[in-house]
C-alpha cells in the first residue's frame, strides 16, 4: 500500500518538477511548482513528519509561492516571451544535469550497505511536542537566530524594492 | 648595556627627526646617528672585554618566536659598519636640499635601524621581519626623492620593490618549514638540525633567491643600475653601501650554516655565477656613460667576488669576504659621494659632459684618486686586504676561479680610470667647479683616513671577526 | 737603533711625500725640491750604513714592523729585509733618485706644479723601497704596485693631454695585467709553502718542503714571469714603455730606465731558489729576453724621438737582462742592472738636458751640432753612449760582455742573437748621437738663438752618472768579482766565468760587433750627412719598425676593441634582455590576469555550469577517489 | 507508529531526492527567466529537505527535521530578499533575463 503511494507520488513529484522547469510561461511553472510543493508534503507525512509536511504547504505552497505569483503578475511576466537559449547553452544544462545525476545517483549507490540496516523501535521523536522542545532546548539560540534573519529578510526586500526617489523625479 | 639600546636609539632618533622641523632635520639626524656609533663603539668595548651583550626574550608564544639579538665578532662588525657610514652618509646630505627633509632624515634613520636589527637578530622570524622592513624606507626615499623622470623612476623602484620582496617570500617559505620541524626560528637550534639532502636542497635555494637578488648576483641584477641612478645619492650609498652587505651577511650567517652540504653541491655552480658577475660587471662598466650607472655595475662586479669569497667556505675566503665587505661599504660611499659632488656643481651625471675638473680642485680631485684607487684595490688600501684574501681562498679552492676573479683587477683599474680620466682630467672645463665644502672634506677624508688606516693595520677588524667566521665554520663543516 | 734606521730609510721619502702633498706649495718649487732631494739622500744615508754593516758582518738584517694580514694557515708581517741584494738595489735607487731630483730642481722649475711632482717622485723613492727591502711578497706587492701607481701618477703629469693620459693608463692597466700574474703566483707559493716569506721559502726550498709538485711550482715561476715581464717591458707587454716617454723626462730616467723596470729582474733574482726549480720557465725567459732585446734593438734603429729611442734601448737592455736571468746568471744580471742604471740614467737626464735647451723639442731631425753649444751633456752623453755600446773599458762593456759569455757558454744561438741586438744597440746609439751632437743644427732660427748649456743642477747629476758609467765596471771586473762574491751567500754556487781564451775572443768579438755597428752609423749620418725622412715617406720594412709591427694596432684590434664590443653589447642588449626577462614575469602575471578577467564574463549560466562542475568534482572526489 | 521506510527502504528516497536535484540543476541552466531560475532553486532546496527528512526518519532523531524547520526558514527569507531585487532589477532593466545581466563580467 505505501509503496502504491510513495511511487504515485514520487512520480508526481518529478513530473510537476519537469513540468516547473520546461514551462514556457511562468504561471504555468509556478503553478505546477505548488502542485510539486504539495507532493512533497505528501512525502513528509509518508515519513511521519506531520509537523514538517503542515509547515511546509504553509510556507512553500501558501507563502512563497503566492509571493512568486505575485511577482510574476506585478512584472506581467504571464506570456510566453522568454527567448530561447543558444543550443551550446542547452546542451550545457543537459550535461550539468547527466553529471550530477549520475554523480549523485553514483555516490548514493555506494552507501547502500549502510542505507539496509533500517529498524523501527517505535520511539516518539517526531511529534510536535517532541519538536518543539527539541527546537527550544537544544536549538534555543539558532531559532532566535531565525527570526532576527526573517526580520532582516523582511526590511532588506522591503528597502531593496522600495522605488528610487531621486530616479522616480527624474 | 646590550644592544637593544642602539636600536632604541635609532628608532627614537628616526621618530624625533620625524617630528622635528625641516631645517633641523639633517642636524637632528646626524645627532641621533653621531650617538648610535658612539654607542656601538662602547658596545665593541664591552664586547672586546668579553661582557655578554646579547638581547632575548619571548615576544610570541605561537608561534614560538623570540625577540633574539645575538651580538658576535660578525654582528659587530656589520652593525659598526651601519653605524660608521650613517653619519657620514647623513653628512653627506648636508649639501642637499630635500623637501621635507624631516620625513626624508627620519626614513634614513629608520633604514639604519632596520639594517642594524638585520644584522643582530639572531631569530629568524625577527631577522625576517627587520630584513623586510629596509625595504620600505629605501622604497620611499628612491621614490619621492629620487631624480629623472618621475614615471621612469616610479618603473625602477616598483620593480626593485617587488623583485627583491618575491625573492625574500621564498626566504620566508623556508623559515616556516625550518619552524615546522624545529619547533622554533632560534638561529642556534635551526644550525643544527639534521636536514636531509633534499631539504637542503630546497632550502638553500630559496635563501640564495632572496640573497642573490638582494646581493645581487647576476643574472638578478637587472633591478641594481636603473635604482642606483634614479635613487637620491643618500639612497644609493644607503643601497651599496650597507643594504647589499645585508644580503652577503645573511649568506654567512643563514645559509651556509643551514645548508652546508647543499652549498658544497652547488659551491660551484654559485662561484661561478659570483664570478661570472665580476666579469660582466666590469665589461658592462666599461662603456656607461652615467657616472652613476658605472659605479653601479662596479659595485655589481665587487659583490661577485666577495659573494665568491662567500662560497668559497673556508677561513680565507669567509674572512676576506667580510673585510672586503667593510672595506667596498666605505669606497662605494665615498665615489658615490664623489659623483654626487660633481652634480651639485655641473648637474650632470654624465661623464662625457665632465672633464678637467682636476686644475679646477685638485683637493676633490686627490681625493676622489684616492677612492678610485681603493676601488681597484691598491695594495695599501683596505679593499687590497680583504680582495688579496679572497682572491686567495679561491686560489686554494681551484686555481682557475683567482684567474677568472683576479681579471678584476685589470678591468677594474681599465673602467675606473677611464671614468677618472674622462671625468677629472684633460683641459679645464669652462663652467665653475666651487672647492669642496667642510662638510663634503669631512665625509672624504673620514672615508679616506678608514681605508688607509685599516689597509695598513687590519689586524683589529681580523681579530674582531675571526671567532664568529670560526664558529660559523664549525656549522659549516 | 736598527728598527728606528730602517724607519728613516723607508720613511724619509714618505715624510717627505707629505709635506709635499700639503706643504708644497708654501715652500715654493725650489723648496720643494730640495725637500724632496733632502728625503732621498737620507734614505741614501740610511743605506749606506746598512751597506757597511752587512758588507762587513755578512748577516742580513730582518726586522719586524707590525703584523699586518693574517691568512688561514700563515700570517703576514709588514717585515723588513735588508740583506746583500735588496742593499745593492737601494743603493742604486737612493742613490740615481737623489741625483735626478736633484736633476729636477732645476728641470721642473717653471711647472706651475713643482711641489706635486716631487711628491709623486718621493712617493715612488718610497714604494721602491718597499718592493726591494720587503721581507716577503706580499710587502713586495704593494711597492709593486705603488711604483705602478706614481708611475701612472707620473706619465700623466701633464693631465691636461689625454693622449698623456692615455698613456699613464696604458702603463697601469699593463702593468697590472702582469700584476695579475704575479699574484696568481703569489697564490701558488702560499698555497704550496704556506709562507710568503723570502727567508722561510728559501729554507723550505732548499729542505725540499712543498717541492713535489714540480709542476704547480713551474706554474707560479711562469706566473710570476709575467709579473716581472709586465713591469720591466718584456715581450708581449713592453708597449707601454715607450708611451711612457709621455712624462717628464726624469720621471724617464729615474723609473722607466734605472729603477722601476728593473723590478722585474729584481723579483726573480730575489727567487732564484724557485726559478731554479723550474728549467723550463727558465729556459721561457730567456728566450722571452732575446727576443725582446732584438725587436726593442730594431725598433730603435728607426725612431726619431730622441727620448723613444732610448725606450726602445732600455727595452732592448732589459731583454739582455732576462736573457742572463734565464741562463742562470742571476749576479750577471744584477751587473747589468747596475750598469745599465748608470748609464740609461745618464742618457735620459742628458736627452732631457737637451730637451730642456730646445725649448721641449724632442724630434732628432729638428736638433743637430748641439757638441758646441752643450758641451757637458756631449761630453757625458757621449761616455755613456760608448758605455751602452759596449766599448772598452767602460762600465757597459764588462756587463754586456758577461751576459754574452753566459749566453755563449748556455745555447749559441742565443749568443747569436743577443749580439746582434748589443750591435745594432750600438747603431741607434751613435745614430742618436750623430743625429743629435753633430752636423748643422735643423731646427728654427729662435731654438737656434737661445741654445744654451744647462745649469749646474742639471750638469753635476749628469757628470756624475757618467763618472760611474765610465767607472762602474769596476765592481766586477774579472778576476776581482767583487759583486760575485758579494751576491754569493743569495745564489746556490755559481761559479764565475774564467778569463779563459774564449773570453778573451767572446770580448773580442763584441767590441768588433759594437765598431761595426758604429762605423755604420758615422757612415750614414757623418759622411752622407743623412736626416731620417718624414714619417710619411718611409717605406718597407722600415715603415713596420717605424711603426713598431703595428703591435699597438694589433693590441688595439684583438683585445681592446673586442672588449668595447662586448661591452656595448652587454650594455644594449643584454642588459636589457635580462632586464625583459625580469618584467616578463610581471607580463605574464598581467596577461594570466587578461585571461581571467575574460572567465569573468558576466554570463550566469556559465558561472552556473562551472559551479556545478565543480560540485560534481568535490562530490567524485569525496565518493570516489578518497 | 510504522513508516514507509519499512517498505521502500531510505535508498528509495535518496534517488528521488538526487534525481530531483538534478532536474532543479536542470532548470537553472536551462532558462534563463530569473523567476523561472527561482524556482529551480527551490526544487533543489526541497530535494535536500526531502533527504534530510527521510534520515530523520530513519535514524528517529528530531535534530535533521530542526534543520529543515531552518532551511524552510532560510528559504523563505532567500525567497523574499531574491524575489525584491527581482522586482528592482526589472524596474531598472525592464526585464528579468539573466542574459541582459552582465554586469559582473570584469
Amino acid at each position: 500500500m505505501g509503496e502504491i503511494i510513495f511511487y504515485a507520488l514520487a512520480a508526481v513529484t518529478l513530473g510537476t518538477a519537469l513540468l516547473t522547469i520546461f514551462s514556457r510561461n511562468p504561471i504555468h511553472s509556478a503553478l505546477s511548482l505548488v502542485v510539486c510543493f504539495f507532493s512533497i508534503a505528501g512525502h513528509y507525512l509518508l515519513l511521519n513528519a506531520q509537523f514538517l509536511a503542515i509547515v511546509h504547504i504553509i510556507v512553500y505552497s501558501g507563502a512563497i509561492m503566492i509571493l512568486m505569483l505575485f511577482t510574476i503578475m506585478l512584472m506581467n511576466l504571464n506570456k510566453d516571451d522568454e527567448s530561447h537559449k543558444p543550443i551550446a547553452a542547452k546542451i550545457a544544462a543537459t550535461i550539468a544535469f547527466c553529471l550530477v545525476g549520475l554523480v549523485l545517483l553514483a555516490g548514493l549507490l555506494r552507501t547502500k550497505p549502510v542505507v539496509e540496516s533500517y529498524y523501527y523501535s517505535g520511539e516518539d521523536f517526531q511529534s510536535i511536542k517532541v519538536l518543539g522542545k527539541v527546537l527550544l532546548n537544544e536549538y534555543m539560540v539558532p531559532f532566535e537566530f531565525a527570526s532576527v534573519l526573517l526580520l532582516v529578510a523582511m526590511i532588506g526586500a522591503v528597502l531593496i524594492s522600495k522605488k528610487d526617489k531621486e530616479k522616480s523625479l527624474k | 648595556m646590550d644592544v637593544t639600546l642602539l636600536l632604541i636609539l635609532l628608532f627614537i632618533g628616526a621618530v624625533a627627526t620625524y617630528f622635528s622641523g625641516n631645517a633641523i632635520a639633517s642636524k637632528v639626524a646626524l645627532f641621533f646617528s653621531v650617538a648610535a656609533l658612539g654607542v656601538s663603539l662602547a658596545l665593541l668595548n664591552q664586547f672586546s672585554q668579553g661582557t655578554d651583550i646579547s638581547f632575548s626574550a619571548q615576544w610570541i608564544k605561537n608561534p614560538n618566536v623570540l625577540f633574539a639579538l645575538k651580538a658576535d665578532g660578525l654582528s659587530i662588525a656589520m652593525v659598526l659598519l651601519t653605524t660608521a657610514l650613517t653619519p657620514l652618509i647623513v653628512l653627506s646630505g648636508f649639501g642637499n636640499n630635500f623637501n621635507n627633509a624631516k620625513n626624508f632624515y627620519a626614513l634614513v634613520l629608520f633604514m639604519a635601524f632596520a639594517m642594524i636589527g638585520t644584522f643582530l637578530a639572531s631569530d629568524g622570524f625577527v631577522y625576517y621581519i627587520f630584513w623586510e622592513l629596509s625595504l620600505i624606507p629605501i622604497y620611499f626615499i628612491a621614490l619621492i626623492w629620487g631624480n629623472g623622470d618621475a614615471e621612469a623612476r616610479k618603473k625602477a623602484v616598483i620593480k626593485f620593490f617587488i623583485y627583491t620582496f618575491a625573492g625574500s617570500l621564498f626566504m620566508l617559505a623556508a623559515f616556516i618549514y625550518l619552524y615546522q620541524k624545529a619547533g622554533t626560528f632560534k638561529w642556534d637550534v635551526l644550525v643544527g638540525l639534521d636536514l636531509s639532502a633534499t631539504e637542503q636542497f630546497w632550502i638553500f635555494l630559496a635563501f640564495f633567491l632572496a640573497y642573490a637578488i638582494k646581493i645581487p648576483l647576476i643574472p638578478f641584477h637587472t633591478w641594481q643600475a636603473n635604482v642606483y641612478q634614479k635613487a637620491p645619492t643618500i639612497g644609493t650609498m644607503l643601497l651599496s653601501g650597507i643594504m647589499l652587505k645585508m644580503g652577503l651577511y645573511s649568506v654567512l650567517r643563514w645559509q651556509l650554516p643551514l645548508a652546508p652540504n647543499a652549498a658544497k653541491e652547488l659551491q660551484y655552480i654559485i662561484i661561478g655565477l659570483a664570478l661570472a658577475g665580476v666579469v660582466y660587471g666590469s665589461i658592462v662598466a666599461l662603456k656607461q656613460k652615467d657616472l652613476k650607472k658605472l659605479l653601479a655595475y662596479s659595485s655589481l662586479a665587487h659583490v661577485g667576488l666577495i659573494a665568491a669569497g662567500c662560497y668559497a667556505m673556508n677561513m680565507d675566503g669567509l674572512r676576506g669576504a667580510v673585510l672586503q665587505m667593510i672595506a667596498h661599504g666605505f669606497v662605494i660611499v665615498g665615489l658615490f659621494f664623489a659623483a654626487e659632488v660633481i652634480y651639485r656643481r655641473y648637474e650632470t651625471r654624465t661623464i662625457s659632459e665632465m672633464g678637467g675638473i682636476r686644475q679646477q680642485t685638485p683637493k676633490f680631485a686627490s681625493m676622489f684618486m684616492i677612492l678610485v684607487l681603493a676601488s681597484v684595490a691598491l695594495p695599501g688600501t683596505f679593499n687590497f686586504v680583504g680582495e688579496f684574501t679572497v682572491l686567495y681562498s679561491l686560489s686554494t679552492e681551484n686555481m682557475v676561479f683567482a684567474v677568472i676573479g683576479g681579471t678584476t683587477i685589470i678591468l677594474g683599474a681599465f673602467y675606473m680610470l677611464r671614468m677618472f680620466q674622462h671625468a677629472m682630467l684633460g683641459e679645464t672645463n669652462a663652467k665653475m667647479f666651487a672647492d669642496v665644502t667642510v662638510s663634503e672634506g669631512i665625509v672624504f677624508v673620514a672615508i679616506i683616513g678608514f681605508l688607509l688606516f685599516f689597509g695598513l693595520y687590519p689586524k683589529p677588524i681580523i681579530e674582531l671577526i675571526t671567532p664568529s667566521i670560526q664558529e660559523i665554520l664549525v656549522h659549516v663543516k | 737603533m736598527e728598527t728606528s734606521l730602517v724607519l728613516l730609510l723607508l720613511l724619509a721619502p714618505f715624510v717627505g711625500f707629505l709635506s709635499n702633498v700639503f706643504l708644497g706649495k708654501q715652500f715654493g718649487r725650489t723648496g720643494s725640491g730640495v725637500l724632496g732631494t733632502l728625503a732621498v739622500v737620507a734614505s741614501f744615508i740610511a743605506t749606506v750604513i746598512f751597506f757597511m754593516q752587512v758588507n762587513s758582518t755578512k748577516e742580513a738584517i730582518n726586522i719586524h714592523l707590525f703584523d699586518w694580514i693574517a691568512m688561514g694557515k700563515f700570517s703576514i708581517g709588514f717585515d723588513i729585509l735588508l740583506d746583500q741584494l735588496s742593499l745593492l738595489w737601494l743603493m742604486f735607487v737612493t742613490g740615481i733618485g737623489a741625483l735626478i731630483h736633484l736633476y729636477s730642481i732645476s728641470y721642473m722649475h717653471d711647472d706651475e706644479n713643482t711641489h706635486k711632482f716631487f711628491s709623486y717622485l718621493n712617493l715612488f723613492v718610497f714604494f721602491m723601497i718597499m718592493l726591494v727591502a720587503g721581507s716577503n711578497l706580499l710587502i713586495m706587492f704593494i711597492g709593486w704596485e705603488g711604483v705602478g701607481l706614481c708611475s701612472y701618477l707620473l706619465i700623466g703629469f701633464w693631465y691636461k693631454n689625454q693622449d698623456y693620459n692615455d698613456a699613464a693608463k696604458k702603463a697601469f692597466i699593463m702593468n697590472r695585467i702582469g700584476d695579475l700574474g704575479f699574484l696568481i703566483g703569489i697564490f701558488i707559493i702560499g698555497y704550496l709553502f704556506n709562507t710568503l716569506d723570502f727567508v722561510a721559502l728559501k729554507q723550505a726550498i732548499l729542505a725540499g718542503n712543498g717541492t713535489a709538485n714540480l709542476a704547480l711550482i713551474g706554474t707560479a715561476a711562469l706566473c710570476l714571469f709575467i709579473g716581472a715581464s709586465g713591469k720591466s717591458a718584456q715581450i708581449p707587454l713592453y708597449t707601454w714603455l715607450p708611451d711612457a716617454m709621455a712624462g717628464p723626462t726624469p720621471v724617464s730616467a729615474l723609473i722607466h730606465a734605472a729603477t722601476m723596470v728593473t723590478a722585474g729582474i729584481f723579483m726573480i733574482t730575489r727567487l732564484n731558489f724557485l726559478f731554479e726549480l723550474a728549467p723550463d720557465v727558465k729556459m721561457i725567459i730567456a728566450v722571452v729576453g732575446v727576443f725582446t732585446a732584438l725587436v726593442a734593438a730594431a725598433i730603435g734603429l728607426v725612431q726619431n724621438d730622441i727620448k723613444k729611442v732610448l725606450a726602445y734601448s732600455t727595452v732592448s737592455q732589459l731583454g739582455l737582462m732576462f736573457l742572463a736571468l734565464g741562463l742562470g746568471a742571476y749576479e750577471v744580471a744584477v751587473f747589468h742592472v747596475i750598469t745599465h742604471a748608470f748609464f740609461k740614467a745618464c742618457l735620459f737626464l742628458g736627452s732631457g738636458s737637451v730637451i730642456h735647451a730646445l725649448h721641449g723639442e724632442q724630434d732628432m731631425r729638428n736638433m743637430g751640432g748641439l757638441r758646441k753649444a752643450m758641451p757637458v751633456t756631449f761630453i757625458t752623453m757621449l761616455i755613456s753612449t760608448l758605455a751602452i755600446s759596449g766599448i772598452f773599458p767602460f762600465a757597459g762593456f764588462w756587463s754586456k760582455d758577461e751576459i754574452l759569455l753566459t749566453a755563449f757558454h748556455g745555447n749559441t744561438v742565443l749568443w747569436v742573437l743577443g749580439s746582434i741586438a748589443s750591435i745594432m744597440t750600438a747603431f741607434y746609439m751613435f745614430r742618436l748621437m750623430f743625429l743629435t751632437f753633430f752636423g748643422e743644427f735643423r731646427g728654427t732660427e729662435e731654438q737656434k738663438h737661445h741654445l744654451h748649456e744647462s745649469p749646474a743642477l742639471i750638469t753635476v747629476p749628469l757628470i756624475v752618472l757618467a763618472v760611474l758609467a765610465a767607472i762602474g765596471g769596476a765592481i766586477n771586473l774579472p778576476g776581482n768579482n767583487w759583486l760575485n762574491h758579494y751576491l754569493a751567500p743569495l745564489f746556490k754556487g755559481h761559479e764565475a766565468h774564467h778569463l779563459d781564451n774564449t773570453a778573451y775572443m767572446l770580448m773580442g768579438i763584441a767590441t768588433v760587433g759594437a765598431l761595426i755597428g758604429i762605423g755604420i752609423a758615422y757612415s750614414m749620418y757623418i759622411s752622407k750627412k743623412q736626416v731620417p725622412e718624414a714619417d710619411d715617406k718611409v717605406q718597407g720594412l722600415h715603415k713596420v719598425l717605424a711603426n713598431k709591427f703595428y703591435l699597438d694596432e694589433i693590441y688595439m684590434a684583438v683585445i681592446v676593441k673586442p672588449i668595447y664590443a662586448l661591452a656595448k653589447f652587454s650594455r644594449d642588449y643584454i642588459e636589457k634582455g635580462l632586464s625583459n626577462i625580469v618584467f616578463g614575469f610581471g607580463t605574464v602575471a598581467d596577461g594570466l590576469a587578461l585571461q581571467g578577467k575574460k572567465m569573468q564574463n558576466g554570463n550566469i549560466g556559465f558561472y552556473l555550469f562551472a559551479f556545478v562542475f565543480g560540485l560534481c568534482s568535490i562530490v567524485y572526489y569525496l565518493f570516489f577517489v578518497r | 507508529m510504522e513508516t514507509i521506510l519499512k517498505e521502500i527502504g531510505v535508498e528509495t528516497y535518496l534517488y528521488l531526492s538526487a534525481l530531483l536535484f538534478s532536474i532543479g540543476v536542470f532548470g537553472i541552466l536551462l532558462r534563463r527567466n530569473a523567476i523561472v531560475m527561482f524556482m529551480s532553486i527551490e526544487i533543489m532546496l526541497n530535494a535536500v529537505n526531502m533527504m534530510l527528512v527521510a534520515f530523520s526518519t530513519y535514524h528517529q532523531d528530531a535534530s535533521g527535521q530542526v534543520f529543515v524547520f531552518f532551511s524552510m526558514a532560510v528559504a523563505a527569507a532567500e525567497v523574499a530578499v531574491g524575489l525584491a531585487i527581482l522586482v528592482s532589477i526589472f524596474r531598472n532593466h525592464g526585464s528579468v533575463d539573466i542574459d541582459n545581466l552582465k554586469n559582473l563580467k570584469g
